[in-house]
């Protein structure tokens, strides 16, 4: 069954190699995600040769799977209007990046977990390409590079894991139990590598730069499914270890390190918020910044919240990528300045934009509203200063863009022949919903009950 | 939870769900919101009076909801008359959304310290900034500002709270780091100076309502939650008093300095609300120093009376044409009705007796007079006598300049021959809130009543001003007159049609001040001659530098620049990327070998 | 490594330090047929394949076979020199317990600095890739060294992914010629903010 | 009752004033009872309504009358009303009184109602704190915030109240717009601060207007009187002593320019401030 769900999403791949109509493409790849969601749902805690699903590993399998199925949805409609007559190289590489990322949750094994990871990088590299231009190859490229080098690194961590495990084994559960014995000096060492590698992939601070070059070159979608869920995929990772260490017993000393970094990300977010100039990197830079904050939830030890994290700004961040697209469709154009009044020229798109960058903003009634308070609830003063001078750095840096785009001067009703085809709208305002939805009532209990596979030790 | 807050929220609900379902629903608004409004003001006013303590409504909250309840009794019925006017799309958003925004407001006094107030706090913060931005280009910087400050007051409230929840954590300098965070919070909220940039820059570009629930409703919360922190983080520290009294004392005397040089009637007001806010700060920090009743009796009948009359103001503000003063004259003569509110509005700001400003001042003046002798810095606070005196002064200045300028003399512009009058709905809302200051002016014991106030024989000296001054105008009007134009040293000729006088003999908004705002050095005044035309005269404008203005623009010039410092970091080159990830990798490594 | 000038005696060099890795593994192999698949599949891939696929790519893109560097030979030496003589000083720390190889780390160790080194002064997108094989070797140098390899389908992933990103590199490295008429990466500096 | 005896002498008070400066510049000048003789002129007079004004053009001179009236009230020179922080009521009262006045000067839209309107708010700023805080330090000194329990001058107090009475006597000169904050006579608008807000104003509404200015230099007059130690002669002596300081003032002196007179107040101020700290910290000559 694992296997089953391993390798259903390389079906759609396969058939978006040979089909070119949009819309086959799009039901295929949302019907290969919804079938998944289904099985995942099933194969709850089955195992199967280095295979099996847990409740983190299942937590992450749904996102994504639920996302990859709104964003394939989306995606029809957004090509359909963009005139891309090339819409199969997205669902290509999408599907591919969802078997590397089926792959990479359902790997019960540190190695493999390391393979898919890396097979995400590829996949989505080809979803930043896309159709080429200068600077989607710029960004490729950059992305290509420094990701490769990270995950190297990431690398260079698990072979001292696994020379520290006695080179036994990789597998999850005997990790844990056989890391108690191994050096905590060079454990220390090996997560160092294991924080570098995926945190470049996570988009840490000094780590991010190819973040939001391969966010805003790549088409919106791709930019969504990037921001959404291949994030995810590193943080998750480094969720692993930091249980890992956490049997180990050496928590406290990762905490100092997740910490740091997270408060970092934000503050720096803060900073390249406020001067930017492209919504889309924007928006690349806010997704710094709250991987920036899970990580910061995963220091305090509370890898539930973390979790949670994750799930809202996913959902708000998909919803602002395809509300970016939408905009991108209207106005062509990227820039902050060209943009304006769209409350005017397209009401339902201004208001997902307003909800989903809100929502971003960490203002209630949306989760990370709550996330952030549980997070400050758990710091200490200092740390409490510090994450809310940046939660205000980066509020500053969303509010303008967000009032100059929807409220600001613009062309208004001018603007000719909006796209007027419902998936622009619906998909985001499910993702909105959800995301309102989950805000008022956070499932906390639910994550908290998957986290404990973690069977999390401080 | 009192049943007559259950209904009111219902009804609040009930508005914002018809506005979705049945948009735009702006008929049911009297209904809704004026029909909460009188409910919140009975549970409130019921609450406060029976002195209630703790869960689920304090007196203290029971006040404030009163005083919100007031207000969306006068601005419900407005805001159908005033919504009308706005384009159904626009009109069906915001029935929806103000509702909402009224609720929350009620929330945040129902709410215990912790996750759900702040939960409201924010949320407040959040739809009222939707209800601005829905102004369009002209709403940005107001609705960015008012948006910024409020989450800086936020973060303020999250670390107050948080600490405080830690109740093992009190100990040593956090309990200075709480009353930090509350003043922060709080004291943005109320425009605590010098964090009040944001409420000249948001009030005005609300529409009219919601003005008048911002600085009528919204901003007291700030000072609720100061009075209110007392049950929650025990007794503050000396320097919360002493930092009040100052910062409260201070603000206000810039506040109306700086409205004295600001041409935008709502502007004005703004200021105003904030000179108000501040002193009213002053007061709670003078009582929190001496604990004189005096203060606490000053800081509740001010809240109220101001509630009350910058509501009237504000509404009545809705009738203009235009909100520049330099370009408004002689309104009294097509909005008679807004006139004569905005009038007895203006009376009661300008601290007048017999209306309500004036008890306040009066006593705040006893208060600050009973500050105790000898050495003790405490002595100090007799000063605050001046500062008051001279706060009354330039308010009742900035009065007659706003009322004059706005609603007397002749129309500086033709949009100021266009006003037209509200309708009924719209002089229903304002006749209420006019009734309840009038009430709250003459019966104020009706309100004070838990705190035993001390009184002038108001209720006397307004039956002797109106009965005199009703028989002398009664006599006067009945004497011979006759209608001419106004004194122009003779240059009436019977050529020129009528008066030589024009329109822009006037004082202009800025000369009228301008002299008052030669006294005040942060303020620097800038005349500019410009010539229209080679030969035509040399037109003088004068401009206002504020120190703190200008201090706020370099702010944020320091901050962009830092931000386009790191900016540069990512600069497009790969290898610097590069090389930032090997240093990463070298510094944790360092870290870790350490 | 550091200090060649033409690109295709660095691509030799690489070659020729895939064939001594690939003994090494055998070597230590010590009959354990895991390493010796996995040797195996590393001359193959890395010591065949990959630079045939280079050479392939550089006579395709008619580019100089120069390499064009931030640092000129002697500091790209010198660095290089303080690079390895980090990567002897600290490599005693990175010796784990039961390492195979304990003499090996510390060679590891430096392999990976360097190829760090001339994937972030490089200019040429060619060369990059180079610095980042060379990275990659010294990963799986430091796998032998500590361990008894990883497990095989873990080592043949890793080298299929790293085979996959060199055949991706590639392709863009074509798509950035005739894109920019140019393949210096220092030159592409469009995407900042 | 106060306010009653403050109404009858207002007229004689600035009648025979007028008269006193006529006799010191060795004219002739009025009969001393003139003013009453002119305010029944003015009282049986067609008033003039300028075209668009407002029910304000007629309520300010009422209400400026009624106000200042009340405000005598509160005055404890003949039994009245009392309690604590009258002198407040007091005051509000008589700026209640020139909020109108300032209004209404503003409602025929005429350059000079203007600038006597603006001219006329500064002197009120700039002399406001002073009395204010010059009465508060009466207040302190005499431990009664109540006009009627005020203490009079005794050496105790000398130096406070030296310096309260400087401050109420600038106040008079600048409340009352005598020299030289204002010049009564003067006949040339550009120069007019409380005059020039009249100018639209005739007959029973100048009549009001001019019988109110006279009661409010008399209320001031009266805050002095309350100072002093003569007992029940201390109105008399007040009166008779300000009588003869404006008449020589205003024949002797000049006004001052008006740009100048923050320079002016500022003493009033100043003294406000230091006759409050002398009572607060105790200071001794």
């Amino acid at each position: 069954m694992l296997y089953v769900l391993l390798f259903i999403p390389l079906l759609p791949a396969l058939y978006a190699l040979r089909a070119r109509e949009t819309r086959w493409l799009a039901g295929s790849a949302a019907a290969g995600a919804v079938l998944s969601l289904g099985l995942s749902l099933l194969a709850q805690n089955q195992a199967a040769g280095p295979l099996r699903l847990d409740g983190v590993g299942l937590f992450y399998l749904l996102l994504t799977d639920l996302l990859f199925a709104l964003v394939a949805l989306y995606a029809g409609a957004y090509f359909q209007a963009s005139q891309d007559r090339e819409a199969w190289r997205f669902y290509a590489a999408g599907n591919l990046f969802l078997f590397a990322m089926h792959g990479a949750y359902l790997a019960h094994n540190l190695g493999l977990l390391w393979i898919f990871v890396e097979g995400s990088t590829l996949a989505s590299a080809l979803l930043v390409y896309h159709r080429g231009g200068a600077r989607a190859l710029e960004a490729t490229w950059k992305y290509l590079m420094l990701g490769s080098v990270g995950i190297a690194l990431g690398l260079i961590g698990v072979i001292l894991v696994y020379a520290l495990l006695g080179g036994a084994t990789l597998d999850w559960q005997m990790a844990r139990e056989l890391v108690r014995a191994a050096n905590p000096a060079q454990l220390k060492l090996a997560f160092a590598f294991l924080l570098v590698g995926f945190g470049t992939k996570v988009g840490l601070f000094p780590l991010q730069a190819w973040l939001p070059d391969a966010h805003s070159e790549a088409p919106s979608p791709a930019s969504a499914l990037l921001s959404g869920t291949l994030l995810n995929v590193a943080f998750y990772a480094l969720l692993r270890y930091a249980a890992l260490l956490g049997s180990a017993g050496l928590f406290g000393f990762a905490a100092g390190f997740l910490q740091s970094f997270g408060l970092a990300s934000l503050l720096a977010a803060g900073l390249f918020l406020f001067a930017q100039k492209d919504y889309k990197r924007l928006l690349a830079y806010s997704s710094m910044e709250h991987m920036g904050l899970a990580i910061y939830a995963l220091g305090l030890g509370i890898p539930w919240l973390a979790m949670l994290h994750t799930l809202f700004h996913s959902l708000a961040k998909t919803a602002a990528f395809l509300s970016a697209g939408n905009l991108l469709l209207a106005y062509q154009s990227k820039l902050i300045a060209r943009v304006g009044a769209v409350y005017r020229a397209w009401p339902a798109t201004a208001g997902l934009l307003v909800l989903s960058l809100l929502s971003l903003a960490g203002l209630p009634p949306f989760g990370l509203f709550y996330t952030e308070f549980q997070a400050l609830f758990r710091s200490s003063p200092l740390a409490m200063g510090l994450y809310l001078l940046g939660l205000l750095g980066v509020f500053a840096g969303l509010l303008w863009p967000l009032s100059r785009m929807v409220f600001g001067e613009g062309p208004g009703m001018s603007l000719g022949g909006l796209p007027r085809i419902r998936a622009l709208v619906v998909v985001p305002a499910a993702l909105v919903g959800l995301a309102l939805i989950l805000g008022l009532f956070p499932p906390t209990g639910v994550v908290e009950h998957l986290a404990e596979v973690l069977s999390w030790k401080l | 939870m009192n049943p007559l807050i259950e209904t009111a929220l219902i009804f609040l609900g009930m508005q914002s769900l018809l506005a979705l379902l049945r948009p735009p629903a702006t008929g049911f608004l009297p209904l809704s919101l004026g029909g909460s409004g009188l409910l919140l003001l009975l549970a409130g006013l019921g609450a406060w009076l029976a002195g209630a303590r703790g869960t689920p409504l304090d007196a203290a909250a029971g006040f404030y909801m009163a005083l919100l309840g007031a207000l969306y009794l006068g601005v419900g019925p407005y805001l159908r008359e005033y919504l009308s006017h706005h384009e159904p799309s626009r009109a069906r958003l915001e029935a929806f959304l103000l509702p909402l925004f009224a609720a929350a407001m009620v929330g945040v006094l129902l709410a215990p310290p912790g996750y759900a107030f702040l939960f409201l706090w924010e949320g407040m913060a959040l739809l009222g900034y939707l209800l601005m931005a829905l102004e369009g280009p002209d709403g940005l910087a107001g609705s960015r500002a008012f948006f910024l400050a409020s989450r800086l007051s936020g973060a303020g409230l999250f670390l107050a709270l948080i600490l405080l929840a830690h109740k093992g954590l009190r100990v040593g300098g956090l309990e200075h780091l709480v009353w930090a965070g509350l003043v922060l919070g709080f004291g943005t909220k109320a425009a605590l100076f010098p964090l009040h940039a944001w409420l000249p820059k948001a009030h005005p570009v609300a529409m009219s309502p919601l003005s008048a629930l911002l600085s009528g409703g919204m901003v007291k919360l700030g000072l609720y939650g100061l009075y209110r922190a007392q049950d929650w983080a025990g007794p503050p520290p000396e320097w919360v008093g002493w930092l009040l009294v100052a910062l409260g004392l201070a603000g206000a005397v810039y506040a109306l300095a700086r409205g004295l040089a600001e041409e935008d009637y709502k502007g004005v007001l703004a200021y105003s609300s904030v000179e108000n806010l501040n002193l009213l700060l002053a007061a709670l920090g003078a009582y929190f120093l001496l604990k004189s009743p005096f203060f606490l009796l000053a800081f509740f009948f001010q809240q109220a009376a101001h509630a009350l009359f910058k509501g009237l103001l504000f509404l009545g503000s809705g009738a203009l044409p235009v909100r520049e003063l330099s370009r408004l004259g002689g309104l009294h003569r097509l909005l008679p009705r807004t006139a004569a509110w905005s009038f007895l509005g203006a009376l009661a700001a300008a601290g007048l007796p017999p209306l309500a400003g004036f008890l306040f001042e009066w006593y705040l003046y006893q208060g600050f007079l009973a500050a105790p002798r000898g050495a003790g810095a405490s002595s100090l606070l007799v000063l605050g006598v001046g500062v008051v005196a001279l706060v009354g002064a330039l308010a009742a200045v900035s009065y007659v300049r706003l009322f004059g300028l706005a609603f007397l003399g002749q129309p500086r512009s033709t949009q100021a021959m266009t006003a037209r009058e509200m309708g009924g709905f719209g002089q229903l809302g304002l006749g209420v809130l006019a009734g309840l200051l009038l009430g709250l002016s003459l019966f104020p014991t009706a309100l004070l009543s838990p705190l035993k106030p001390p009184l002038y024989p108001v209720l006397p000296l307004f039956l002797a001003l109106m009965g005199l001054g009703g028989g002398l105008v009664y006599w006067v009007r009945r004497k011979p007159q006759r209608v001419y134009d106004p004194w122009d040293c003779g240059f009436h000729s019977p050529d020129l049609q009528g008066s030589a006088l024009t329109p822009q003999m006037q004082p202009h908004a800025l000369g009228y001040s301008e002299q008052l705002l030669r006294l005040f050095p942060f303020l620097e005044l800038k005349a500019h001659l410009s010539r229209e035309e080679m030969l035509a005269p040399p037109k003088v404008r004068l401009e206002v530098s504020d120190w703190l203005e200008v201090m706020e623009t370099r702010l944020t010039r320091g901050y962009t620049a830092l931000a386009h410092q790191v900016q540069r970091l990512q600069s497009g080159s790969l290898h610097l990327y590069l090389l930032l990830q090997f240093l990463t990798l070298l510094l944790v490594l360092g870290v870790v070998w350490r | 490594m550091v200090g060649r000038k033409s690109l295709d005696a660095l691509i030799r060099l690489y070659a020729l330090q895939n064939v001594l890795l690939a003994l090494l593994a055998f070597g230590l192999a010590q009959g354990e047929w895991p390493l010796v698949l996995a040797g195996l599949v590393l001359l193959l891939l890395k010591g065949v394949l990959i630079p045939r696929y280079l050479f392939w790519l550089l006579e395709r893109l008619g580019v100089s076979h120069e390499v064009e560097s931030y640092l000129s030979i002697p500091l790209s030496l010198l660095l290089g020199g303080v690079l390895v003589g980090i990567g002897l000083r600290v490599g005693s720390s990175f010796v784990l317990e039961g390492a195979q190889l304990p003499e090996a780390v510390p060679v590891a160790l430096s392999l990976i600095l360097l190829g760090m080194l001339s994937m972030a002064s490089r200019k040429k997108a060619v060369t990059q890739v180079m610095g980042f094989l060379g990275l990659e070797n010294g990963v799986f140098l430091l796998a032998l060294a500590e361990t008894h390899g990883l497990p095989l389908f873990i080592e043949l992933g890793v080298a299929l992914d790293a085979f996959a990103a060199v055949v991706l590199a590639g392709v863009l490295i074509f798509r950035i010629r005739t894109t920019f008429g140019h393949i210096d990466t220092a030159r592409m500096r469009d995407l900042k903010g | 009752m106060s306010a009653f005896l403050l109404l009858l002498l207002a007229p004689l008070f600035t009648g025979s004033l007028k008269w006193l400066k006529a006799r010191l510049q060795n004219r002739q000048g009025p009969d001393p009872l003139y003013d009453y003789k002119n305010l029944l002129k003015l009282w049986r007079k067609v008033w003039i309504r300028p075209q668009g004004s407002s029910p304000l053009f007629l309520l300010a001179p009422v209400v400026g009358l009624l106000s200042t009236g009340l405000a005598a009230v509160f005055l404890p020179l003949l039994p009245g009303i009392s309690f604590a922080g009258d002198f407040l009521v007091l005051i509000y009262l008589l700026n209640l009184g020139r909020f109108l006045q300032v209004l209404a000067a503003l409602d025929t839209g005429s350059a000079f109602g203007g600038q006597g309107s603006y001219r006329e708010s500064l002197v009120s700023v700039l002399a406001e704190p002073g009395s204010v805080l010059a009465l508060g330090a009466v207040g302190l000194a005499s431990g009664s915030l109540s006009l009627a329990a005020f203490s009079p001058l005794s050496p105790q107090n000398a130096l406070v109240y030296t310096l309260v009475l400087v401050a109420l006597t600038l106040a008079l000169l600048a409340e009352g717009a005598r020299m030289p904050v204002d010049d009564p006579t003067t006949h040339l608008e550009l120069t007019m601060i409380h005059e020039a807000q009249l100018l639209d104003h005739s007959g029973p509404l100048l009549a009001l207007y001019e019988l109110s200015a006279g009661m409010k230099i008399l209320v001031y007059i009266g805050l002095i009187a309350l100072l002093l130690p003569f007992g029940g002669l201390s109105f008399p002596a007040a009166l008779l002593l300000a009588w003869l300081a404006l008449g020589y003032l205003e024949t002797y002196g000049v006004k001052l320019r008006y740009l100048r007179l923050p320079d002016l107040m500022s003493y009033n101020t100043l003294s406000g401030i230091l006759a409050v700290l002398g009572v607060v910290l105790r200071f001794r000559i």
